[in-house]
Order: structure tokens, then sequence, then C-alpha cells
């Protein structure tokens, strides 16, 4: 509990978010807040400036444009669970965002918020790469999008550098399409201690492991079965990290399972 | 946590020798460095702020050469100071010629404390594992720099926030091991 | 462009009372609506945002208020516990869990309330499993939870 | 399910009607409005708040503070370090013989610090951010020593915590009764067990600690509004500290977010603000975070157990058992050595066995200090019970259930006296077993253990006999120490008939959410004859309604007992009282009043001569001048309720250590995935005999609480430090206690044997003796047996626990053996 002192602004419209944050060294967004403001009860970080966005209600809005469905970056974990665009378009995407946390962190976390957290327990960075989802940012400097592979780039860092906005998280529109997701949680709906998202297409298939590493590692099977599925994780010789709930060993080991299950779900929904 | 590797760098030894022993030229290998003060050869103290997307861990790093034996081995003990937590850390480097470059080997022992270390070790060994290669991959920049302009020395130190400085390193940490209780 | 400011004069109704304060940035709903507004029926249990004992509702959302900053609340509307029921007067749900004895020591009640009233409004004949969910964000040590669910289940039942 | 069969109950006057009832509780209309009044809820002008600046370190030599940044920061109003404590204050009692007696335990560190989190001063500022604010700019110089987090390495003394005892022993001993060695000589078999541990957790209250400490200059008298669950013991050790005599401290709570053990060692807190109260007068408020909670506040005793042996005949009969435990209780002793005996009050769990021997020690470790948590010192005795028992079934392949009842204290057996001269009150642990395994469909077991096999689960079923004794002897604290002056147990009471009529209640005891209120009030309206509604309780305790009594607080499962006790003494002497008034003043003989619906009237009299409680009030408080002279009831009773247990026995270490044993079998069923190791449980029953149930929802209530907690430790809840005495499970999230997901739905039972021995034939039940972890631990086991048949040796089983089982049985097979006598 108990911060430390931060100066507050809470802009009307993104292009005053934007300058805001150009404008200030340690300016941070305020998004949900179900991670920053902790960290900042623990002050184990302590940005100098929060750019609330919560009034933003333009990066709340959930839109399906061809075959594109479009996340506001403030889109909240509870609005994805409810939506009915994502239940046409992407359906795991709501399957997940209802294993997130408990119902009052849901109604105010975000999906911008967590991916630029990053964290390596989130549930949403594995996701949205197997899914092949795209991240759109905006600075001073005009916009650009980056694919999610390329977005996260360790713990707690993106590439949304300082003075820029994550304004929208696009994911391929595919009602039927072969989405899985698994993890092991502490106790019935703790943190991950590991989770995989796998996305079956046409020609190949892709698992994407979290807990296991800074940023979420990126496999590609030969094949669905099981045992190509374990030949990858195998392959990939992950150095997980060790902490009280999994040695690197078991975390190894779970990154496997999570593997497995995440494709089987995936193959029972293309079928 | 203990941390190590080996990392060839293509500057010959006593290149890479001076850079890792000039406290003005490591502060430009370490991560967000706001201000820096030489207490003397021996002893310098760095304001850093670790550049994570949440806000940035502000701390002061107490650095103290404790044994060096050039060109060859050097022990480095910092003590840093802030968010809660104090932190520990012992470091060796051990360079040995290897072609015309330079096999350096490295090893360091990290120890957090306090009720906020306590909290992040969940995130601790991917934090130092990427911080790590941040360093080498600095360092690497550097060294080639003082290589080719033949004493240390380049003018700018890689800007913390860039993301070029975050680049995943093939050559970082080969090795880590936690200590499980 | 607006200056980035460490206080702010802020007007939040709570339980249909306007409250016009000025606060310092970094004070947390919860400590606004405990220290400031003196309405101490929301309690904090954890600094982590994990026990719920804090939860009100906020613009009809169930929230956890130690997870928010006061200024954040500006021009919104809270109901905390002491809002649920009026002239002292129980609600059914809080009539439910004295019936159900889902309350020992009490401390995590309020919090419970909120997200079972922010529950009971979006479903009112939830199944345990839905129950269940609905409080997952919500600890309690002395009851188990399983008085609790009854209550819960039992208001529109 | 219901039954009341046994001994009969004491013989009691009272009306039937309300005891046995589930009333609404009195507590409940103001807590669900949120209008409880909480330690933190409390405010004063001019307070100040207290932030603790506290050791990142598990040991160290505190090399020096400055806190001058600390104070030059506008709106601090000052601060306390270890220096100045050293100087005003003496060191806490010790409870232990030398040399653990000569641990030096102040209110902050002084010198050095020996746990993560201790604090080493403490900082008081105009707002609770500014506190911490100030709290991070004191800066500390530390030396680190090496750390001790084991202990089995701190029993070898290499490095030692505290100079003063020049040991980190802090007390040993040998319990040896009945004759183990003939026992092992007419046993057939003898099981050994090389180690196992009982994991340190703890039930971690909602409400953290605190207080807001007034000083009144004047009287040198100081008030602490707190959540403090036994406060006439912490005055014990406070006002000697603080120089002070014990009435300067006035302790008063109201409603307390549970305690279970945790909020009994706050002195060394609450000195400090006393201290900060004097020296900045002005009223001071600390409100402990959580993460403090969990690093520097309270543990439960983590035990090992060494070299265990146990006798066994071929027809599964059970001799006795020796075994070497060793206890960790943390960086200082506080409530402690008391721990090293309290186990004595359930030696041979619910068995018959009759030769036991126990080489008990406990040491300090650099890690929190540890508080009886719920289930204190019994629960972990009895695991081990529960362990040997199915580790013995399992290597003699005999059946856990039939072994069970062979060897259980049988219901005619009672009262039984144990090997250690305890007397086990009443109960039938049999039948209480029958019924738990019923509710589990036991019959059916193994069709679900194929059909789970099936889904690629392992099920596995679980027993968890164990027993709450309540009420205990704290003449028991003499065989630790022979020269402590504590003895016997006490409890107060005082009820008044006021001048409206009001029935007015106070109680010693110190309630967090066991609804003393309502089950006094219960009492009452028996002997009185009226109805609860009309019996006002006053919520919690203060210090200055003179209701105390030495043990006054609410722990150790005993409110039934002590505190209902107290309450129907007081109720008796005043309704004596009323009779004799009323027949002075209807004129008639005392036999003729009765006392009902409110009214002292002469039975079956004429409707005139019926005078309402009021008029007996009004009369003696307000219109007396017509009594007679020698004639002079107060209507106003203070009662103190002491159970007799006479002395104990100092050389063979035996005694009545405890006056009741109520009985709780819980059952369960549980799925292991085999490959991850994670464990659903999906059958739970628990059988409670707690005697007579005064009200049969707060019994019930307190099984459901009792449940969760060991469903918590047994599975996730567990302080993990790392080799240098970093807690790596300070928060909710590391430290996971259980969600609504977690908890299955519960069944329960009950069944009434009253004690023979307490007023109203009830036994305390509160603490449930860890039931849960014995039966959970006991259903692993079982649901493992098929994967090479690993040994649950650890009481705390999360996932990777029981994965490595899985995939290693044979180093866990390796700490047993079974040798032919």
């Amino acid at each position: 509990m108990l911060l430390r002192e931060v100066e507050y602004a809470r802009p009307s419209s993104v292009e005053e978010a934007i300058q805001l944050l150009a404008a200030h060294d340690g300016a941070r967004a305020l998004a949900g807040g179900q991670t920053l403001v902790n960290v900042m009860k623990a002050r184990a970080a302590s940005p100098d400036v929060l750019v609330d966005l919560n009034r933003l209600d333009e990066l709340r809005a959930i839109t399906v444009s061809g075959d594109t469905l479009q996340l506001g970056a403030m889109a909240t974990y509870t609005q994805i669970r409810g939506s009915s665009e994502v239940e046409v378009s992407r359906p795991i995407l709501a399957e997940v965002a209802a294993q997130i946390a408990d119902v009052q962190v849901r109604n105010r976390g975000t999906i911008g918020g967590n991916v630029c957290s990053n964290d390596p327990t989130n549930h949403l960075p594995p996701l949205l790469v197997a899914l092949g989802a795209s991240m759109t940012i905006r600075g001073a400097g005009g916009e650009r999008t980056v694919p999610a592979e390329e977005f996260f780039l360790g713990v707690y860092m993106t590439v949304v550098a300082e003075g820029e906005l994550l304004l929208s998280v696009s994911v391929p529109a595919a009602a039927n399409a072969a989405d899985g997701f698994a993890s092991i949680t502490i106790g019935r709906d703790g943190t991950c201690i590991a989770n995989a998202a796998a996305c079956i297409s046409e020609d190949s298939v892709r698992i994407v492991l979290g807990c296991v590493d800074a940023v979420p590692v990126v496999l590609t099977p030969t094949g669905t079965d099981d045992d190509s599925i374990r030949r990858a994780v195998d392959g990939a010789n992950l150095e997980p990290p060790s902490d009280v709930h999994a040695s690197a060993e078991y975390r190894r080991h779970l990154a496997g399972v999570c593997a497995v299950r995440a494709v089987q779900q995936a193959r029972a929904r293309g079928r | 946590m203990k941390v190590e590797g080996t990392k060839e760098l293509s500057a010959p030894r006593d290149v890479v020798w001076k850079v890792l022993n000039d406290p003005a030229q490591m502060a430009k290998l370490m991560p967000g460095v706001e201000g820096f003060e030489i207490k003397d050869d021996r002893h310098w103290q760095a304001k850093v702020k670790i550049p994570l997307g949440l806000g940035g861990l502000r701390m002061t790093v107490d650095f103290e050469k404790v044994e060096e034996r050039e060109p060859e081995f050097a022990q480095l003990n910092a003590k840093g100071n802030g968010v809660g937590a104090i932190m520990n850390m012992q470091t060796q480097f051990h360079l040995a010629e290897s072609g015309g470059g330079t096999s350096m080997r490295w090893e360091a022992d990290v120890k957090i404390a306090g009720p906020v270390g306590a909290m992040g070790q969940r995130v601790l060994q991917p934090i130092i594992n990427q911080q790590v290669g941040n360093v080498l991959t600095a360092l690497e920049k550097q060294v080639s720099e003082a290589a080719a302009a033949g004493t240390g020395g380049a003018e700018q130190g890689i800007h913390p926030a860039s993301p070029e400085a975050y680049e995943a390193d093939p050559d970082g940490p080969t090795h880590n091991t936690q200590d499980q209780s | 462009m607006q200056q980035p400011s460490t206080s702010r004069t802020i007007s939040v109704e709570i339980n249909g009372e306007v409250c016009e304060r000025d606060v310092d940035a970094r004070r947390l709903l919860v400590h606004f609506i405990r220290d400031d507004v003196e309405l101490t029926g929301t309690h904090i249990g954890c600094d982590t945002g994990n026990c719920g004992a804090c939860t009100i509702h906020l613009d009809g959302q169930a929230v956890k208020s130690c997870m928010l900053l006061a200024v954040q609340a500006d021009g919104s509307k809270v109901t905390t516990v002491e809002g649920l029921a009026g002239d002292g007067e129980l609600t059914p749900l809080q009539q439910a869990f004295s019936s159900h004895h889902a309350l020992q020591c009490g401390y995590c009640t309020p919090g419970m309330l909120m997200s079972a009233s922010a529950l009971l409004e979006q479903n009112p004949r939830p199944t345990e499993e839905e129950a269940r969910t609905a409080i997952q964000g919500n600890i309690c040590r002395c009851t188990g939870y399983v008085n609790i669910v009854e209550a819960i289940v039992s208001v529109n039942a | 399910m219901s039954t009341t069969e046994t001994t009969t109950t004491a013989p009691v006057e009272l009306q039937k009607g309300h005891i046995g009832q589930s009333i609404p509780r009195k507590e409940d209309k103001r807590l669900v409005q949120g209008q409880g009044i909480f330690f933190d809820d409390v405010r004063r002008h001019g307070m100040g708040y207290v932030h603790f600046v506290r050791s990142p370190h598990a040991h160290a030599k505190i090399v020096s503070i400055d806190v001058a940044a600390a104070l030059a920061l506008d709106g601090v109003y000052g601060t306390l370090t270890g220096d100045e404590v050293a100087i005003q204050t003496d060191p806490f009692f010790e409870m232990s013989t030398a040399p653990g007696s000569e641990i030096k335990d102040y209110a902050l560190a002084v010198g050095k610090t020996r746990f993560m989190g201790e604090p080493v001063a403490a900082v008081c500022a105009s707002t609770r951010e500014l506190a911490r604010d100030a709290a991070e700019l004191v800066e500390v110089e530390y030396e680190q020593l090496d750390v001790l987090v084991d202990a089995r390495e701190a029993v070898k003394d290499e490095t030692v915590m505290h100079e003063d005892a020049g040991t980190n022993t802090v007390w040993s001993g040998v319990f040896d009764w009945g004759d183990w060695e003939a026992a092992k000589a007419e046993a057939d078999q003898i099981v050994t067990i090389d180690e196992l541990h009982f994991h340190r957790f703890s039930s971690t209250p909602l409400e953290c600690s605190g207080a807001l400490v007034e000083y009144e200059k004047a009287t040198g008298q100081w008030t602490l509004h707190c959540n403090h669950q036994m406060p006439g013991v912490g005055a014990i050790w406070m006002a000697p500290a603080l120089r002070t005599g014990i009435d300067k401290l006035r302790f008063i709570t109201k409603d307390i977010g549970g305690g279970f053990g945790n909020k009994i060692c706050l002195h060394p807190y609450y000195v400090t603000l006393c201290l900060l109260s004097r020296k900045l007068n002005r009223p001071v408020n600390w409100t402990e975070w959580r993460t403090d909670q969990h690093t520097a506040n309270a543990h439960g005793n983590e035990r090992w157990f060494h070299d265990v042996e146990v006798a066994v005949k071929n027809d599964g009969t059970m001799l006795g058992f020796s075994v070497k435990a060793l206890d960790d209780c943390g960086a200082f002793p506080r409530y402690e050595p008391l721990g090293c005996i309290i186990w004595a009050q359930v030696t041979p769990g619910c068995y018959a066995w009759r030769n036991i021997r126990v080489d008990f020690t406990q040491v300090t470790t650099n890690k929190s200090p540890v508080s009886p948590n719920r289930g204190y010192s019994r629960m972990q005795h009895l695991w081990l019970t529960e362990r040997i028992i199915d580790i013995v079934a399992a290597e003699l392949d005999l059946d856990p259930v039939e072994l069970r009842k062979r060897n259980y204290v049988k219901t005619e057996q009672m009262p039984y006296e144990t090997p250690n001269g305890c007397v086990y009150d009443s109960g039938d642990y049999a039948r209480c077993l029958d019924m738990a395994l019923e509710l589990i469909g036991y019959d059916s077991i193994e069709e679900r253990r194929t059909e789970a096999a099936a889904r690629g689960k392992l099920l596995g079923v679980g027993i968890g006999s164990t027993l709450d004794s309540g009420t205990n002897n704290f003449g028991q604290s003499q065989l630790l120490n022979p020269e402590l002056q504590f003895s016997g147990n006490n409890e107060a009471a005082t009820v008044k008939l006021d001048i409206f009529g009001e029935l007015v209640v106070t109680l010693g005891t110190v309630p967090q959410g066991q609804g003393h209120e309502t089950t006094a009030s219960q009492v009452v309206a028996d002997i009185l004859g009226c109805s609860p509604d009309q019996v006002h309780v006053r919520p919690g305790h203060d210090t200055f309604f003179n209701s105390h009594a030495g043990f006054s607080g609410t722990y150790a499962s005993q409110f039934a007992v002590t505190g209902l006790g107290a309450v129907k003494g007081a109720t008796d002497a005043l309704r004596a009282e009323m009779v004799a008034l009323a027949a002075a003043v209807l004129q008639c003989e005392e036999k003729q009043i009765e006392l009902a619906d409110g009214f002292a009237r002469i039975k079956d009299g004429p409707p005139e001569a019926a005078l309402p409680f009021m008029a007996l009030g009004a009369i003696v408080n307000a219109n007396n001048a017509f009594l007679p002279p020698d004639f002079n009831p107060t209507l106003n009773h203070r009662f103190v309720y002491r159970p007799y247990f006479g002395n104990v026995d100092l050389e063979k270490k035996m005694g009545k250590l405890t006056l009741t044993y109520a009985t709780q079998i819980h059952a369960c069923v549980v799925e292991i995935d085999r490959e991850t190791g994670v464990v659903e449980i999906v059958d739970y029953a628990a059988v409670d005999d707690c005697g007579t149930r005064i009200h049969p929802q707060i019994v019930e209530g307190q099984v459901h609480g009792a449940t969760a907690h060991a469903i918590g430790a047994a599975l996730h809840e567990e302080f993990v430090y790392d080799e240098d005495g970093q807690l790596l499970t300070s928060n909710f999230y590391d430290y996971h206690v259980p969600h609504a997901l977690d908890v299955p739905a519960l069944k329960t039972a009950a069944i009434e044997s009253p004690s023979p021995f307490t007023p109203l034939g009830s036994k305390g039940m509160g603490e449930g003796g860890g039931g849960g972890i014995h039966c959970l631990c006991s259903a692993i086991q079982d649901a493992l047996k098929p994967v090479g048949k690993p040994i649950v040796y650890d009481s705390c089983n999360p996932s990777h626990r029981v994965w490595s089982m899985i995939q290693d049985p044979e180093s866990t097979r390796a700490n047993v053996s079974v040798v032919p006598a």
C-alpha cells in the first residue's frame, strides 16, 4: 500500500495522451492498473507521471472489419468475455479472458495493460502470439503496426517506447479457428505456473509457451499429434526459471503438458 | 542466483581488459545509468534506473573492485540499494586470448534481500538474464569501438531505452541455476 | 494539454452523496473512502489486490478499491457496503448472509456482499459454480465459503 | 444427524429453550452493514501513523542507524530506534529454563537483526504515505552474518543466533511414558520412519494486526484500541518491559477480523507504539500490511520428526512409538517453549497405545517467530500419529479403516486416562469414522478408483482422525520449567440486571468471529427464562470493564467451556438474587418463585404476583428504601470460572493437561492428475463431536473454517525461505490461501457426547486439530499407491511435490522400513 508521490493527468483524447507521454520523462500510461498500481503499492516501480487512459472511450472499442477483429487497448477482460464480436470472430479470446484473475480484476484489467506489462505468467502474450495478432502503436512520429511475435522484448518490456501508446490489438477473425489454451495455476485460479496457447491452421501448427522465459516462446512442431508436440517442446531446450512453485525441471515438464493439452483442445475445436 | 557464461569478443584482450576495468566505460555498459561517481580507483557509485516497462527500478549501486590480475581476471562486488530491496552481486571475469580476439568467461552471483525483492523472485531470473544480455551486447559494441579507436572509450554509450540494446543475444547466459529451497 | 499534478480536487458520488475533496494523486481509492470520507465498512486485507475486502461498486461494477487511485473515481458513482441497505433495513442478500451463517469475523463480509450483489444484479438465480466464480476474488479465512455460497444462491431461489 | 447417548450431562438448572438452537447471531446486523468497529476504524485527533523500518536481512549486525533524513521530512513527528528501546524497556519475560531463558527479546532489534522483516526502527508521521516515505529515508548499515534456515542445522550450534544464550536450543527434554522397551520386545514388527516434516504456515487472518495507542501523560496510562486476542497475557509481557503496572495498560477490542492465534504475540509491536505515543505525546496508529504479516508477525510451528519407531503386533495392535521431535520456533521464542509440551495433551492421538517416548528439542532459526496457530502444537503431533497409522497400514498391508478401529480408544473406555495422565472425557471415534466414510461413499470407492484410472486420474481416499483438546491447564508449563508460576485456567464474565430491566453481559473473552455475543445470550436467556433478545452482550473486550481474569482471551478452543462457564456462574448468582428479591417483594418463599417470560413470578400464582425484570432492576438501583437493612442485592455479578485440574507430576511429566477433547473425524476422496501432480478434492466429509452444542450452526461454521485452513495448508500454503533467509511467499499470490473455487462442497455431520467435566456438557472445538491436513496426506498417499507406493513425508503437498513423488517414489520409500522384532 502507500504509493510514492506521483503526478497524474487524465487526457481527454488519444492525441493528448501521447503528448503527455512524450512531454514527461518517466511518464507511464495507466490502463486498468491491476498490475501497475500493485507494483506501485510495493514501491517496486515508481513512474513519475501517470497518464490515465480510462476516459478514452475510443480505446475501448471492439470491432470487426473484414477478416480482422480489432480490440481497443482499453478493452477490459470483462468486455472481451462478453463481446459478441469476439464470440463470433475469435472465441478463444473470450474463454481465456474469463480465466484471468477474478471478477473485479476482469472488470478493470485491459488487454493493452496485459500485453504492455508482459509479466511472463500472463495469459494474453502467448495467446496473442499464437493467434498471429498485431499491435498498433502510435507516437509523435506516427503509427506503426508490430506483429505480436516481435512485440515482447523482455519481462515488463515491449517495443512500445517512451512517448508511445499502444492503441489496439488486431487478431485475424476466424470463428471456427482451431485454437487452444491450457495452463497449470497455483490453486484453481491463481497465477499461472505454466501455460501454452496453440493455433492449428491448414498448413501448420503453432504453439506458444508462457512462463518459461522472459518472452513467449514460439514452437512450430511438425505435426499435431501428441508425440510431435512433445518432441517440439523437448527440442526447444527450454531453460525456464525455478521458483517456489516449480523447479526448472517441473516447469519444463508442465510446458510440455500444457502444449499437448492446448493442441488437443485446438484439434477438438477445429474438427 | 548464479548466472554464468562465456562470450567471444573480437577485440584483443588488453582492449577488453581496459574497458572492463575503467569505471567510466563500465558505466556505459550498465542499463539506465543516471549518475556516476568515482570515489577512488577501487570504489565507485552509480545511480541507475533499470528500465522496466512498469516505470523503472531506481537503485544506488556501490561497486568495489575486490581483486584483479591484469589482464586475465577481475572480481567486482556490487551492492544496490533501493525499491525496498538490497541487491548483492559478485562478478568475476576471466579473459583468455583466443585467436586475435578474447574469450571471456564470467560468473555472477546475485542475491536480492527484502520483502520486495522476495516478491520479485518469480521474475528475477528472466530479468537478470535479460540485463546480462544487454550488458554483453553493450560490451561487444564498446570493445569493438575501443579496438577501432585504438584506445578506450566510445563517445556514446548505449541508451538504455533504445530498443536495439535489447535485441536477443544468442551468446547470452548459457547456464542458469537457482537455488531451490 | 493539461499539466500533470500531484494532487487534484475530485468530486465523487458515494452512496448517493456527493463528496468533494482535495486528494493526493497517490492516494488509493480505498484510503480515500476509509480515511477521508470515513466510511470504514470497506476493508483492507492485503497489499497486493488479492483479497477483495475492499470491493466496491464503481459506476455499477465490482472493483477492488485498492487498485484504483482516488483521482480516478472523479466524476464517478461509488457504492460501498454502507450504501446497500436503506434505513437500517437489511437487503435480502444481507439477511441471507446472517441466516445462513455466511460470516464469522465479518471482516471479508463487506467485500463479499459487494461482489455477490453485483452478481445478483446480472444473474438473479446463480448456480453454485457461478456464485463461487463471482467471489473467487474475495478471500474469507473463517467460513470455508460453504455458507457464503449457500447464502448467495438462496436469495432468489 | 445428531444423537446424544453417552454420559449424562452435568446437572444444570436450564430451562429448555435456546441452547441447542441456531438463533440469529447478534453480531451479524452490524457486520453485514459495514458497521463493525475494527481497530483501524477508530480515529483520534492529532493521530500519527507509524511505519516500521524492517531488516531486509535474515541475520545481520546493525552497524548504524541514521534517522536524520527521515526527521527532516516535513510532517514527520518522530522516530524510535532499538537503542532507545534498550534504554527505556527491559527485555520481555522468557518462559524457558536456562540457557533459553537468557535470550533477549526487545520491541525493536537491538544490536542485530535475526529475521527478514524484523523491525529495526519506527517512524511516525502525519499521513500513512508520509510515514512510509520517511521510513525509506532511514539509513541502516548492516553487516551480514551466517544464516540459519534449517532447524537440523541450527541444532548443531555451528552458528549461534542468540549470543546471550550461547546455543540455538530453546528447550529440550525426554518424555517417556509406559514402557517403550517392553513394547518393542512384545511387538512382532517394528516399522521405522527416518524423517517426516510438518511445514510452516499460518492461518493469516484477513485483518492484519495493528493498534491505535493513546498515552495519558497525567496518569501514565496507555489505552490500546487493538486486536490482541489474549490481552491478559499480553499485559504480562508488556507491563514489566515498560516498567509500569499492569493496570496502566488498557486493552480495548471491538470487532476483530480473525485471529487464529496469530494475534497473541503482538507485544513487541505494541510496546513500540506505547513508547512512541509517550515520546511524541500523541495517539499513534499502526496498521500492519499483509506482506509484513507474512514476513514478520507469526507463523505456525514447523516440526521435524526423526527416527520414528512403531511397535506393532501382527494382528494390527499398535503398542506404542518412539520419536525425536525437532521444533523450529523461528527467531524468538515469545510464546514458546510452550509448544514443547502442548502437544502432550494428545500424546496418543485417538489411539489406545500405551508406550510412548518422545525426545523433544526446540531451536531458533533466522525465520519469522512463531505464535500459537490454530491447532497449536497438537496438530503437528496428531499429524504424526495419523502418518504413522497410514504408513504402518501401507507397509504391513493392513486396512487403514480396520487398523484405526482396532486401535481407537473405545467409547466404553471413556473417560480414558492416557499414558501421560490426561483424561479423554467422552467420544465415539469409530462411530464418527463410519459416518464420515458413509458421507464420502466409501462403499463404492473401488469402482470409482477404476473409473478415475480410465480418465488418467489417480483416485485415493484418506482419513484424518483428530482431537481438539480445549481448556488447557497452564500447569503443563511447569513440566518445561518448574519455576514458572502458571497453572490451571480461568475466565471471567459479569452479568447484571440494570435499572430499566436490561440484562447486560460483559465477557472477559476477546471474540474474533466465534459468535460469543450470541451464545452467551442463549445461556443467560435459558437460566433467567427470557429471550436472548433481552440480553445485551457487550461486543469485545475492555480491561476497564474489570471483567477479565489472568488467562482471559479467545484461544485454545475453550469459550464454550470457560467463557460460557463464567457466564453461567455469574447468571446463576444473579438468578439467585433475583429470586430472593422477588420473594421479598412478593412476600413469599424463594422456592415459590419462578423466572419465566421475562418475569419473576409466583409459580401458579395470581397474574398480579409477577414482577417484570425491569421492576427488579429499578428496585435495587433506584427505589430501594423499603428493602430490609440486611438484604443488599447488587444484581451485578462477576464470576470467575475455574476448571479443576490438580497439580501436575513434575517427575513423571504427567497430569491433566487439558479438560475436554472434541473429536473430528475427516474423510475425503482426491483425484490426482498423473501428468502434473495436481490434486483435486472430489469428496469431503467432516464429522464433529464436541459434546453439547450451544449453537449448532456456529459449530458447523467452525468445522468448515478449520477444514478450509487445513485444505490450504495441505495443498498450497507454505512459508518457504531461500538459503539466505528470504521469505519467498510473502503475499497472497505465492502464498495461495483457498479461494471459493478451491474449496469443495463440504459434508458435515455431528454427534454429541457431552463432556462430564464441563458446566454445560460442551467442549471447545474451534481449532479443529488439523483434521484436513492428516486426511489429505492420507488420501494422496493412497492415490499414489499404483505409481510405486511413495510415502507422503511432508504435510504440504503442492503439485510440484506430488509430481516429484510420482517421478521418484523410491527416494521417499527409502525413508521407511519394516523390521521383524
